[in-house]
């Protein structure tokens, strides 16, 4: 993540392409659905995010809808493919889950800052909400791959939503899991498991994605224990490429406060860096 | 067919064709360069600029709406010194024509902006927005009133000496916008921007509260392209020579050719770059081939021409 | 969840629910009374009436746009006279609560018409369409100007008598509503209807000119809502004792929570009716469900709520 | 067709429903499709038409679009069906078009005025163009059934726009087919045949149906040969219910002008009735 605005920043990766539809599964509350998407699967890293248009040709739906990419296979002269995790929660979202196989989709990607991988192995806990987890799990083989300790976490409000595939699952040494009403895994928010894992793993760099308000609680453990925190953010974007100055969130640089583009200075971010209390801003900021 | 000209004009200023970026929807132009060459499109209008760097609004900034969208940035930018430094050097080796989109909190601020301007090499045309707040005088909009709209305009000729031309952008939240467009043309403009985005609002349901952190935002997109079309054509008719940038939910090339038709000189595409980051070229290679399929020899004679049939 | 009361008021008049139809877009009820009982929404506000018949429009008077649709009707209607004779008596026999909608060339027709209201039988109150170019004055619009506006209202106010409700019918057409809307009430409204169409217009690609036979119409559906929701919270924010009859673009429950949330006493369904005759009754019952989901144990109470919460 | 607007008109037997498509095949440049539609296919006469809503959930049309029942088929308690003939043109029919066999529409109908039928005997002409054949198969039929003589005459630019299925020749005593591009039949304008055929089988009524300058072509000749001329008119329709008023023709109603609906006063009228050129009333509507 690069805070300076001086330098200029370009998805230098990314392409637009039509997307034919190779596989739409639905698991618990989501859909696991697969795109051939060619070249772009062999230049997408864990943390990167597609921007899909959705509703078809008359659709009253103007923007696209940012996914992170759960994994991209790359099948070199075959081509690749990337596979997201959509929940049908609004308009643009239900329309995608009800795509069949060889429907086309329009797709840009790979798109925004990847995970920061260190540079020696290191003892890595991956914090997943809801669909957060998507990106959790090609974040984790790489870690492996380089020798890192991984445990994951996942939580949500109830057992259905934790997304957690087998085979995604291979690559951690430690899976927590965690709901709010207690239906799987630890009876509570995901929050309050962490510090007790924290010690119990010995963590030392934390990789975290999901709704902005479990972040921000993350972020605060993370500072507690002195530990280098990675998120993942979600705000709103309009155009997913760096150009409509929507989906920025306030960030100290220096002594200063810049309002970076999570879709292109993001979505992975220095948690320790971000202003989580915008309120705390409202006289530093335009009216 | 390959003698088409697509070419436009703007006072003195040539354009190879008439598809534009609108402001505030390209940026500065570099993150559309990894989807096109610049070069390509008639001109890169940049996001309003300020005299100092700004943080803009809070969020959310954004909230889709029907065949459109709010947004409520508040002019976050750069500042007038940091984009002169890196933006117009980036575009003019980019081989980009250029219009720097001008914003002030107050006469005064668009006076010092035209004046580091004036001797800027690289730069086609000065597109001022005047859909501010002006701070000196309760927050109102400098183009809601014929008075302060053209004392900005007569404040950046002023400043700006020489043969830039001068395009003004107009709010369409106004009851009469003929005689916004007539005072800034009195006060010395070579063109108009025709539309801005319109105030509008979206309460969230799960809140209960205004979606955006700003409250209000601005609508954009094909929602509002009836107005945008409505609007050029009023002030066509009432001013047949002044160029209009049209511009209002273009999304495609029939949608720039019914602006056109209206009175456009110049098309500039906004919200539609959001759906699709090399929307301007289909644009312009739709539009060329609508105006061909038309018997139009050249653009030019395309512009207004729903005024010349009418009865 | 039986108890939930789902009444509103305007001025000394009850309404069992807030759905009414919009003015123009159920004609005077009949012909949705095929769909459903008249006597289930709020209120019919029958299509705007004159003092005389008027034929309206040359066709085409409509044009589908992106999420709305233009509209260019000219008033067309069967005078005073015979709505009186015929229309009143059939939906007062049918049990409709009845809103009537009056428009006028000049101050004085707004006059006559209130005089030929006052001592009918069966009214709710009267929505006053100032919305309407001013014959005697260039042909401007009524609720484009504050004292042309005002000047309307005390006409009708004086003219009514009694206690029959006016509600005024604004334009959104104007620099600054709330100006507009402070002089109406200053006139004497009881009530506020936020908002009639926005002016646009479509260009027929295959002619090359506009595609209704009036060029210009009015802009309504979906595509508007989020102006709707901005100028009824503006509006509530300045009177929040004013209601609010709002409207535009509301087509299913949750639209029409938005704007209860912005400010609006009632909301009035036009476009909506178009694509579903029966949309009126979907609305609602949605709306009814979202309310008590929200923990509201009736309507009134919902009424601004984005207002009260806000820092 | 009633003139009077002292009297209040409704759409008695019209229903709303979701219709189940049951077929859609393509013919010609045409899209024949079936509807199940239950007991709306009981009170559809020839010459009403259907209102459908296109675009599906978030479709950023807003109106409907009106098909004129090409055939009605009652089928007692097992409900009923109606057939249409769309032609793909804008964003509404063709999305219609690309609908599937069990996919479901709503529906309104059956809506407007259906074609007078001669109290006794006549002979009969039935004049379509384009896709405007469709509502008069149904009406050969009703009228040989009643003993009518009927000559058909269809017409389009080409040989392919000519609507004619086989099924639907039975009931006519003639047919003649006219093509702008003599690609089949007659070569030239449909109403150049017109005089000669009237002469020919001694026409007594005209059925029309087709773009607004045919209707008014062929009122031209009926009101020449002093025939009784009945034409369904096809204006901009928003509602199609009758309460917007976007629909309207100009009318003749004794010394008056009535702008009348099309959608319930027509789209069946009386051709003798309708003022044609609307540009001659210009000073009696309203600026
Ligand atoms: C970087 C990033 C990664 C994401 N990854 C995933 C993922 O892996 N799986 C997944 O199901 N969803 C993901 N989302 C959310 C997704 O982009 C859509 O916002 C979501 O599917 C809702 O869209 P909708 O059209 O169904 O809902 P609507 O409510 O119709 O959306 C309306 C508008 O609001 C915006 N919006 C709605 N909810 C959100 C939200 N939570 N965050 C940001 N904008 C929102 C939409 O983008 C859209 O513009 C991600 C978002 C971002 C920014
Ligand atoms: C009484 C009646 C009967 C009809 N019967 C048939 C039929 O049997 N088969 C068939 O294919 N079509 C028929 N039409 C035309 C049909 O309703 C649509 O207008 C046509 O399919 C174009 O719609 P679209 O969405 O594809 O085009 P678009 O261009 O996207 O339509 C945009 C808008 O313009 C209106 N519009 C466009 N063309 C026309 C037109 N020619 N007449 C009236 N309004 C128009 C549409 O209704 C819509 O509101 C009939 C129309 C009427 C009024
Ligand atoms: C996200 C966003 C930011 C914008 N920023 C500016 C701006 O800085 N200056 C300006 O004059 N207009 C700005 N506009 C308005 C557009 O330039 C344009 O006038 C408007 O969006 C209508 O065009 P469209 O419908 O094609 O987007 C902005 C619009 C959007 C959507
Ligand atoms: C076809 C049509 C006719 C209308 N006629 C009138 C009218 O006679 N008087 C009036 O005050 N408003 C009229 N309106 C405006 C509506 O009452 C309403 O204010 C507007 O359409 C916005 O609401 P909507 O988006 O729900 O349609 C008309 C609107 C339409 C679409
Ligand atoms: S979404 Fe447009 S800048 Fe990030
Ligand atoms: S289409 Fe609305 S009245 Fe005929």
């Amino acid at each position: 993540m690069d805070a300076d605005l001086n330098q200029l920043k370009i998805n230098r990766n990314a392409k637009q392409i039509d997307a034919e539809i190779i596989s739409n599964k639905k698991v618990g509350p989501y859909h696991h659905m697969v795109f051939a998407v060619g070249e772009i699967a062999a230049s997408a890293r864990p943390g990167n995010f597609v921007a899909l248009s959705v509703g078809g040709e008359n659709s009253a739906s103007v923007l696209r809808r940012a996914f992170a990419i759960y994994r991209a296979t790359d099948k070199g002269l075959l081509g690749g493919t990337i596979e997201l995790v959509v929940a049908p929660h609004g308009a643009g979202s239900k329309w995608l889950c009800s795509l069949q196989i060889g429907d086309f989709v329009n797709l840009i990607g790979p798109l925004g800052t990847a995970f920061g991988i260190p540079t020696t192995a290191a003892n890595t806990m991956l914090i997943g909400g809801g669909y957060g987890s998507a990106p959790l799990f090609a974040l984790a083989e790489l870690l492996k791959n380089r020798g890192c300790r991984v445990d994951m976490v996942l939580g949500a409000s109830t057992a259905s939503k934790i997304y957690a595939p087998l085979e995604g699952k291979r690559s951690v040494s430690s899976l927590t899991l965690t709901t709010d009403d207690g239906t799987a895994g630890v009876h509570g928010q995901i929050t309050e498991s962490i510090p007790r894992l924290i010690r119990e793993f010995n963590t030392e760099v934390i990789y975290s994605c999901g709704p902005m308000s479990m972040l921000n609680s993350i972020n605060k453990i993370a500072q507690d224990f002195d530990l280098v925190h990675q998120c993942s953010v979600e705000e709103s974007m309009a155009c997913g490429i760096g150009v409509c100055m929507t989906c920025v969130v306030p960030v100290k640089v220096n002594d200063d406060i810049k309002m970076l583009r999570t879709c292109i200075d993001g979505p992975v971010m220095d948690g320790s860096s971000i202003i989580w209390d915008k309120e705390s801003l409202k006289d530093r900021l335009t009216k | 067919m390959n003698s088409f000209d697509f070419s436009t004009k703007i006072a003195s200023k040539r354009f190879e064709n008439p598809i534009f970026t609108a402001s505030g929807c390209a940026s500065s132009g570099q993150e559309l360069s990894q989807f096109f060459p610049l070069s390509e499109i008639g001109a890169i209008v940049t996001k309003s600029i300020m005299n100092k760097p700004r943080t803009g609004r809070i969020t959310p900034r954004m909230a889709e709406t029907p065949s459109g969208m709010l947004n409520s940035i508040g002019l976050q930018g750069p500042g007038i010194d940091l984009f002169l430094e890196r933006d117009i050097p980036w575009l003019v080796e980019n081989k980009a024509k250029v219009v720097v989109s001008i914003a002030g909190e107050s006469v005064d601020e668009y006076g010092v902006l035209a004046r580091r301007l004036r001797a800027v090499q690289g730069i086609s045309a000065i597109e001022v927005n005047i859909s501010c707040p002006n701070v000196e005088n309760r927050g109102q909009v400098f183009a809601c009133q014929p008075d302060t709209a053209s004392a900005v305009i007569e404040t950046v000729r002023r400043n700006i000496g020489g043969e830039l031309p001068i395009i003004a952008k107009l709010s369409p939240d106004v009851t009469d916008i003929v005689e916004i467009a007539a005072s800034v043309i009195k006060a010395g403009v070579d063109g108009l921007a025709l539309i801005n985005t319109l105030l509008g609002m979206v309460i969230d349901l799960n809140t209960m509260q205004p979606k955006l952190g700003g409250k209000t935002g601005g609508l954009s997109g094909p929602a509002i392209r009836p107005i945008a079309v409505r609007a050029i054509y009023q002030v066509h008719q009432a001013f047949p020579n002044t160029p209009i940038v049209g511009m209002g939910g273009v999304s495609n090339g029939r949608d720039a050719l019914e602006l056109v038709l209206a009175g456009a000189t110049a098309i500039s595409v906004g919200t539609a770059t959001f759906s699709d980051p090399t929307a301007v070229i289909k644009i312009r290679d739709e539009l060329k081939s609508l105006l061909i399929e038309r018997g139009f020899t050249d653009f030019k004679s395309a512009i207004g021409y729903a005024h010349r049939q009418s009865a």
